[in-house]
């Protein structure tokens, strides 16, 4: 299950989801909000997800796990909305008969996550400045967008 | 002239404005959209570093576009 | 720090624990008891522990995995007592600025407490048969002690 | 002659049939504690799969045995 939420999402509730009897191991991932970026004090971020496609290709994600490791259940949320420093992001897990395959199946799912799913990261910093993450183009300021 | 629904997310839909919008356009592509509008508000991120939806699904630049279909640009993403 | 638990474990609470404003990622471990082990079928297991040796030998494994990953906190507690299927046998958390090191602490984590700390596991088989984990000897009949 | 605690865990806790006993014993060194308890006791494990923990720290086999001191033999382990 791939899901993108507007509401704060619950770990507890979601980890059990993956309980299973053939399974011996679980690994979660937690995408914490940091109070820094590339050196600079950071103090909110917003997020922005175009959901009906970032649900579509988190699914297809889930699915290549399945396909490339042996694991019992894989689970993504994504979070969206305004959240402060400490916040949870998104939330990764994964259950496994083995920990070997729930390890590299929650890795790719975070990674295939941010490379692929149309999520959207603006972060505001200490100095009043804004930046779209990995949106600064040439002749920018700085390695940021401002706006 | 096709009416497209064009909807915008991230620095896009800051730099336009708005977050949706439906229009009429003499583009045939995706590409020749996006350009079109690039021209027209200013966007910061060339071509290249945007990708194109259509109708829920991720096309190639030069996918035909159809009258109603609904059209979104993918600026870099940066979950987690 | 390190623990060896005779109480159920409070993933929740632990967790909680890693929280730190400079954090970005936390990845979690969980072991959980399974229904089955090289192909026998598992109906619950025992956990025992040198306690004082074992606290000491993670407490030095969470001090390597300081030294060799950019992590913020690390956490591993493990269970003794008698666990049935589905039960959480150890938990281990480790949170870092970045994602990479926190999953390769964790990984490093689990892998060393397994090898390492004096911790032991009987298994009890749906048969009536039970093992302690590889404590085969050369002559034992299949490839468990039994007793 | 001297006197250690020793203290049984696992596999061999069961094979001895108590936890914990403090005997006098002749052995001079871990190796010949455990050879001379494996022989009593007919424990299953040879030396080569077991380690020797002395007052709560692992120690090497030929390490000297002193009067008073707390002994454990590791059998393999298996958290997780």
């Amino acid at each position: 299950m791939f899901r993108i939420s507007t509401e704060p999402l619950d770990p507890a509730a979601l980890q059990r989801s993956l309980a299973d009897a053939h399974a011996g191991a679980c690994v979660t991932f937690e995408g914490w909000v940091r109070d820094h970026n590339d050196g600079r004090p950071v103090l909110a971020l917003d997020y922005e997800a175009y959901a009906p496609l970032a649900e579509k290709e988190g699914a297809r994600i889930l699915a290549e796990a399945r396909e490339k490791f042996a694991i019992v259940g894989a689970v993504c949320i994504h979070r969206v909305g305004s959240l402060r420093i400490g916040d949870l992001a998104v939330w990764v897990g994964v259950s496994a008969a083995h920990r070997g395959a729930a390890f590299d199946a929650c890795r790719f799912v975070i990674d295939e996550t941010k490379a692929r799913v149309p999520v959207w990261k603006k972060e505001h910093y200490a100095d009043g400045d804004t930046a779209w993450i990995n949106c600064a183009t040439r002749g920018d300021h700085a390695a940021a967008v401002k706006s | 002239m096709i009416t497209v629904h064009i909807q915008y997310f991230a620095i896009l839909r800051e730099q336009r404005g708005v977050a949706r919008e439906t229009l009429s356009t003499p583009a045939t592509t995706t590409a020749a959209l996006y350009d079109e509008l690039r021209t027209r508000h200013g966007f910061s991120l060339p071509r290249d570093r945007v990708r194109a939806a259509v109708d829920e699904s991720f096309v190639a630049w030069d996918t035909p576009l159809r009258d109603g279909q609904n059209v979104v640009f993918i600026p870099p993403v940066a979950g987690g």
